[in-house]
């Protein structure tokens, strides 16, 4: 179980991708000749790029290592600073200022007090909390950063920033090399001196390494954590800045775009530093530029292989992430009560909730629900897609339940299995749609989850979110962008037998129905064995394994059926849009949405699926509402501001409400339904050591004393010192004399 | 001025990790200028006291006084600057930094590190031969020195150690001992856990006996002998209840 | 109590006093009412921003419908700010009825201590 | 040394143990049996390497040199989960309970592991009614104090019906009516189900009152064993706890 070196996953995977590599170098091949200049440019211009993600990962690095917050909106920042950047600078309409100041501004300015002001507000709370939490604000303010720069710099405008020099530059042979690209690699190298003067001669910095070793000693040799976690976020953000704004010049600059390059090549290099290392990060940085430039050079992104060069991060990532060493069973680890408490549904509650939902679904699709003063009548076409999308995303939320919900495996990759359910089933059953192919599907997806469980039982935390990281971008950037694979079918109906389900509103309650099924089966497997032994996985591997559990096996099972569950759900999906737009519906930021949502909602309730729905209920409410005319303000709060900046809003809210709003409701419900008597007796026992806690200490539970006496009658503002004169209390208290 | 205050003083206190109450009403007073050892078994809550003393784990419910103030809820960085030093449970250095830089570490509470240098390899002349070396490689002896060396340099007024002794050899032990009856005749307040309670009970004014979460005899050190062996080897309570 | 203690007045003492003194503390978990506290401030500012801006926008708005709606969000300030005035009021004296209750419940056991002691037999005369 | 009751043959032997933390070694050949029938307790200062030995039985942690024996059969090269099949259980000395399970459940999910229909549930209840949690079995264990929290550990562990217990720390964060009670229901426990206990335990009076053999372990090696009353009058016993005079 605990072998070092190389192992036979690993062997497979650098064999795979070798010979992966020699299968795209042939197809692709751009056939540009080979010189010596040529071979040059590109190098020089890896370096540059290179570079670039070695200052982003080293500020990834260095955020990481002192405060131990795993940044997800490192890039976030970065194209936010990229975008205030070309604000000041480069906008013909904007106040133009010169672009060196306006970079200093930005860089040493602003980057950094974003980075205090997050810190203060959200991330010291954060180091303390569950690993899914840290992820979970992260990434949702992630996802809020990229709306907002979206929302104040429209993305759909196609702006540009220029080079330094005005793209003048110095010619190798016949290729001009330019010279923003050269300053890029002379500004890498002195941050690089720089942070290493800082971090091994300045007392801050020496601070910043000792936290990594020891974080209470560090505050018991006087250093100030809170300050020491405030200097790092600057410094992060204002690296993070420094790479935004000067590799905005080379990519397309969207935020979406802007953020997939900086962040997963950031993420990469750090990997290859393992999250410590600065030297080695630098060095992964470098190679990710390399390997893309001369990607860029001498394959030519045509019909087969068009996003490779987008693919060389997360491979590296993959590798990477296969390389490190077996994360070790924890013991001894301090039980907090901070992890998710779970309230697990009866077989009755759940059957009552999937019934309930099918009812009610079916009764507000048919508009049989009259307000009086407001008749909403049967849905039209548009909200029928609505609905449909909102079940279909809802579905596929389920596939989490298990698998990050109860087994605590986080998985940032559902649409990718997703994706791998609605390529079988466009093969297995073509143009028929026959519906009795899904279960088929699901069995066929099985596997796929049982193959990604083998490479990522070795891993627990972290890891395992980078890894799933790179499993969603390599089946959204290489496997299926290719024609064979989503070649530009439609889906057809789906049909059971002669019923064909070939209506808007048939097929949202087929989807209904499915859900609620697999909703209550969910509940029923929860309080299966399964289920249980999952849940008791999560809660302590060690112990996990001490009465007799297979964990690896037992990874490989749970991985198996949530991979299922979403290979079933991506028919569905499939079907919901006719055909699948390879190139967008993967994209990183869809797989967020629905973890973020699940996360928000609570990941152990299959019922919080339902949560998934939020954006299209927003969506059709305001539509509702802007169709009844007035709502002015509420309609433009519900469209622009709930449904844009919601998932991101509600997953940053994850600092306050950690265990999920499902969950919260439930905690507050569930005592009052009257066959909960285990609720009631929770609750109870909270409420009892909450004030045990509190009075305890003054007397009720042990006898009084003097002391204790002499504070609460200072509390009581009765007496006015706490350490009166010799004599006194024995006077005001003679009865404590003898206590 | 009103007589001194005890510079480190437990009332009642209650504190514990998570859900896990280990101190459960901890009664304790360090006069100034007072060598304390604390004594007991595994277990009984030393460490955590320790822990709770310098800020690390803020008491539930009780009060914790130094110089005579409430300071309950005060940062252990805040309280380290104002000369509260505690050298933790099993070797109080960074692994991973050199000896020169965790000289550094120290200079937080205000003394400069040439000054800190100085002071440290004048004590210990093994540390300077060794000052580029990474802490983690040292030997366990020369890492307990460095560890001490805060408390020699950065002048506390409060010095805390817990289980300087652990996992060392007897002489080493004994070495860094005599430095510490050094420290203590310069008049600084010391408190001290130990299991090897002879050595402590040799430097110490006054021992205190702490036994499932409670401290339950305080004394002179001869006193306290007897009982103490009673308390690690379970004698007096010996035989079935 | 062995050697000679260099007394109070040292220095170092002194100085390590005044450093005590000093100390900024966040009060601690025996008063979590002050959270409460800060959050009732916090929404009261709320409410007060709610108000100007639903003034600002019902003077700027021109048809009734709109107004209505700046009048729904006005209502919606006075409630934030009628909740955040109880919440203040309730957590600012929760602190002190609690002591207040222990103080009784102190007395009270005392008295009955006093009154079971007088009418122990032993103690007539 | 005393010889333990020869009727029952050593079901758990740690033979010459010898584990290495980079330049620290933890454990050096250290030797230890448990025998069916008896509690046998290991005593040490701090850091003397008791619960790396525990980890080491219980393949936690691997060794340099050793080999660990469960009823005569070698287990060194066994997964921590097949030892537990063979029948071999533990609690932690940090508690290990499954917090988001009802105690119920903690204890079912070990019984499920080793019977099918209704037998792992009424084997269940049997337990909770024995260690004396019938009363809280619906509760979830997050919200329960310390001291059940360990008793459910305890249930947990007894669930997989193990020949052999490690018991690391049972008594911490227990009162003492409580640990008294643990103490009796183990005594109850050997004698009736021929069980082999053993226990790392720094509640003296607790050891010195259950357990019929003590081992004493200090700076990773194994330096007494014997009768309670034989470890108590050991000289270097005493060293290793009070330390040399100085």
């Amino acid at each position: 179980m605990r072998t070092s070196g190389l192992r036979p996953s690993l062997i497979f995977a650098i064999l795979a991708s070798l010979g992966f590599l020699v299968v795209v170098s042939w197809q692709s091949w751009a056939g540009n000749t080979v010189t010596l200049d040529s071979l040059l440019v590109a190098t020089i211009a890896g370096l540059s790029v290179g570079s670039l993600y070695a200052i982003s990962a080293t500020g990834l690095v260095v955020v990481y290592t002192t405060t131990g917050t795993f940044n997800f909106a490192h890039g976030g920042i970065g194209v936010f600073s990229a975008f205030l950047y070309w604000e000041l600078a480069e906008n013909k309409d904007g106040i133009g200022l010169p672009r060196l100041f306006a970079l200093i501004l930005v860089v040493l300015v602003v980057a950094p007090a974003i980075g205090v002001f997050l810190d203060l507000i959200l991330m010291r709370r954060l180091r303390t909390a569950d690993l899914v939490v840290q992820l979970m604000v992260t990434v949702g303010l992630m996802v809020f950063l990229l709306t907002l720069t979206g929302q104040l710099w429209q993305a759909d405008q196609a702006r540009s920033v220029g080079f330094f020099w005005e793209g003048q530059g110095f010619f190798i042979g016949e290729f001009k090399v330019t010279w923003h690209r050269y300053m890029v690699i002379v500004v890498a190298a002195a941050i690089a001196l720089l942070l290493r003067l800082l971090l091994y001669r300045t007392r801050i910095g020496v601070a910043m390494r000792a936290v990594v070793d020891n974080r209470e000693l560090t505050a018991l040799n006087g250093a100030r954590p809170g300050m020491l976690s405030s200097f790092a976020w600057a410094l992060g953000s204002s690296l993070a800045a420094l790479a935004g704004i000067l590799i905005a010049p080379e990519v397309q600059f969207s935020p979406a775009n802007l953020n997939d390059v900086m962040l997963i090549a950031a993420i990469a290099a750090a990997a290859l530093g393992q999250l410590r290392s600065l030297p080695l990060t630098v060095v992964g940085g470098l190679l990710i530029g390399l390997l893309q430039q001369h990607n860029a050079q001498w394959l030519s992104h045509g019909a087969d292989w068009p996003f490779t060069r987008l693919a060389i991060a997360p491979i590296v990532l993959f590798l990477v992430v296969l390389a490190l060493p077996q994360a070790r069973l924890e013991v001894g680890r301090v039980a907090t009560n901070l992890r998710p408490v779970e309230r697990t549904t009866n077989w009755a509650e759940g059957a009552f909730g999937s019934v309930a939902l099918i009812v009610v679904a079916i009764v507000l699709a048919n508009g049989w629900l009259d307000f009086g003063v407001w008749d909403p009548g049967p849905w039209n076409q548009i909200a029928l897609n609505n609905g449909i999308a909102a079940m279909v995303i809802a579905l596929i939320g389920l596939s989490l339940v298990p698998l990050t919900g109860w087994a605590g495996q986080i998985n940032f990759a559902p649409l990718a299995f997703a994706g791998f359910g609605a390529f079988l089933f466009l093969k297995l059953a073509g143009e028929s749609g026959n519906a009795l192919w899904i279960p088929v599907v699901g069995l066929l997806c099985a596997p796929l989850g049982a193959i990604v469980a083998l490479f990522a039982a070795r891993l627990s935390g972290l890891y395992l979110a980078l890894l799933s990281l790179a499993f969603a971008l390599l089946m959204a950037k290489l496997v299926y962008p290719h024609p064979k694979i989503f070649p530009t079918h439609t889906f057809a109906d789906l049909s059971v037998g002669s019923y064909t389900l070939d209506s808007r509103y048939r097929f949202f309650l087929a989807l209904i129905i499915v859900f609620a099924v697999m909703m209550f089966a969910l509940v029923l497997l929860r309080r299966s064995r399964f289920g249980r032994r999952w849940v008791a996985m999560q809660d302590s591997q060690a112990a996990a394994a001490t009465i007799g559990v297979n964990v690896i096996l037992t990874k490989v099972i749970v991985y198996a059926t949530s991979a299922a569950l979403a290979g079933m759900a991506g028919v569905f999906w499939a079907i919901s849009k006719n055909s699948i737009d390879s190139g967008r519906d993967f994209e990183l930021l869809a797989n967020f949405e629905i973890v973020l949502l699940m996360a928000a909602a609570g990941l152990a309730m299959p019922a919080a699926a339902l949560f998934l729905s939020f954006r299209f209920v927003i969506e059709a409410l305001g539509g509702r509402l802007d169709e009844a005319g007035s709502f002015g303000p509420l309609v433009w709060f519900l469209d622009s501001f709930l449904a844009k900046f919601g998932p991101g809003l509600l997953a940053i809210g994850m600092v306050v409400n950690q265990r999920g709003a499902v969950f919260e409701m439930g905690k507050g419900f569930a005592p009052l339904l009257p066959w909960r008597r285990d609720a009631r007796r929770e609750l109870a026992l909270e409420r009892e050591r909450g004030r045990v806690r509190e009075i305890g200490g003054l007397g009720l539970t042990e006898p009084f004393t003097g002391e204790a006496l002499l504070e609460i009658d200072h509390e009581l503002g009765v007496v006015d010192d706490i350490t009166p004169a010799e004599g006194y209390r024995h006077a005001v208290h003679p009865e404590v004399a003898d206590v | 001025m009103t007589t001194a205050a005890p510079l480190l003083e437990l009332r009642g206190v209650r504190a514990g990790y998570g859900i896990i109450d280990v101190l459960h009403g901890v009664d304790l007073v360090l006069q100034p200028g007072e060598v304390l050892a604390l004594l007991g078994p595994n277990g009984a809550g030393k460490s955590t006291t320790l822990a709770v003393a310098s800020g690390q784990i803020e008491p539930s419910s009780g009060q914790l006084l130094i110089g005579g103030r409430e300071v309950n809820g005060a940062r252990p960085d805040a309280l380290a600057r104002s000369g509260v030093c505690l050298v933790p449970e099993g070797r109080g250095i960074f692994p991973n930094l050199t000896v020169t830089e965790n000289l550094r570490m120290m200079t937080f509470a205000g003394t400069s590190l040439s000054a800190i240098q100085e002071k440290a390899y004048e004590l210990f002349p093994r540390l300077e031969e060794r000052r580029r070396q990474l802490a983690g490689t040292l030997s366990g002896g020369e890492q307990q020195m460095l560890a001490m060396a805060r408390a020699m340099a950065t002048d506390p007024a409060l010095l805390m150690l817990d289980e300087l002794s652990m996992g060392l050899a007897p002489i080493i032990v004994d070495e860094l001992y005599s430095q510490v009856a050094t420290l203590a005749r310069t008049g600084l307040s010391i408190l001290i856990v130990e299991q090897f309670a002879k050595t402590v009970l040799g430097v110490a004014d006054t021992a205190a006996i702490m036994l499932h979460g409670r401290v339950t005899r305080t004394g002179r050190p001869d006193e306290i002998a007897e009982e103490l062996t009673a308390a690690y080897l379970g004698i007096e309570s010996g035989g079935h209840q | 109590m062995t050697e000679e203690r260099p007394g109070d007045e040292s220095p170092r003492l002194q100085e390590f006093q005044t450093q005590v003194e000093d100390l900024r503390l966040s009060g601690g978990r025996a008063n979590p009412e002050r959270a409460a506290v800060r959050l009732a401030l916090v929404l009261f500012v709320v409410a007060v921003v709610i108000e100007i801006v639903a003034f600002n926008g019902s003077s700027s708005a021109s048809d009734s419908r709109d107004q209505t709606d700046f009048v729904i969000l006005a209502l919606l300030g006075v409630v934030v700010a009628l909740g955040a005035v109880g919440l203040f009021i309730r957590a600012s004296l929760t602190r002190y009825f609690r002591y207040w209750l222990v103080r009784l419940v102190y007395e009270d056991r005392a008295n009955t201590d006093r009154l079971i002691d007088a009418l122990r037999p032993g103690r007539e005369k | 040394m005393s010889e333990i009751d020869p009727s029952g043959a050593a079901v758990l032997e740690a033979e010459d143990i010898t584990v290495q933390f980079g330049g620290l070694r933890a454990l050096s050949h250290a030797t230890i049996t448990a025998h069916s029938g008896v509690i046998t307790g290991l005593i040490g200062p701090n850091g003397a390497g008791k619960t790396t030995l525990f980890n080491v039985i219980t393949g936690h942690q691997n060794t340099v040199t050793g080999a660990v024996r469960l009823g005569g059969r070698d287990v060194t090269r066994l997964g921590v989960h097949r030892r537990a099949r063979k029948g071999l259980s533990r609690t932690f000395q940090k508690l290990e309970a499954f917090n988001s399970l009802s105690a119920r459940d903690n204890v079912l999910v070990a019984a499920e592991m080793y019977g099918a229909g209704t037998g792992p549930a009424r084997l269940a209840d049997d337990i909770l009614e024995r260690v004396g949690l019938a009363d809280v079995a619906d509760i979830t264990v997050g919200t329960l104090p310390t001291g059940t929290a360990r008793l459910v550990e305890l249930a947990r562990a007894l669930a997989v019906r193990p020949r052999v217990l490690l018991l690391d720390e049972a008594s911490s964060g227990l009162t003492e009516e409580e640990t008294a009670a643990v103490g009796d229901l183990l005594i109850q426990l050997v004698a009736e189900d021929d069980l082999a206990v053993l226990l790392v335990e720094h509640d003296m009076s607790f050891v010195m009152n259950t357990c019929s053999q003590i081992h004493v372990l200090d700076f990773g090696q194994m330096i007494a064993a014997g009768s309670p009353e034989e470890v108590q009058g050991n000289e270097t016993v005493r060293a290793a706890y009070l330390g040399t005079g100085s």
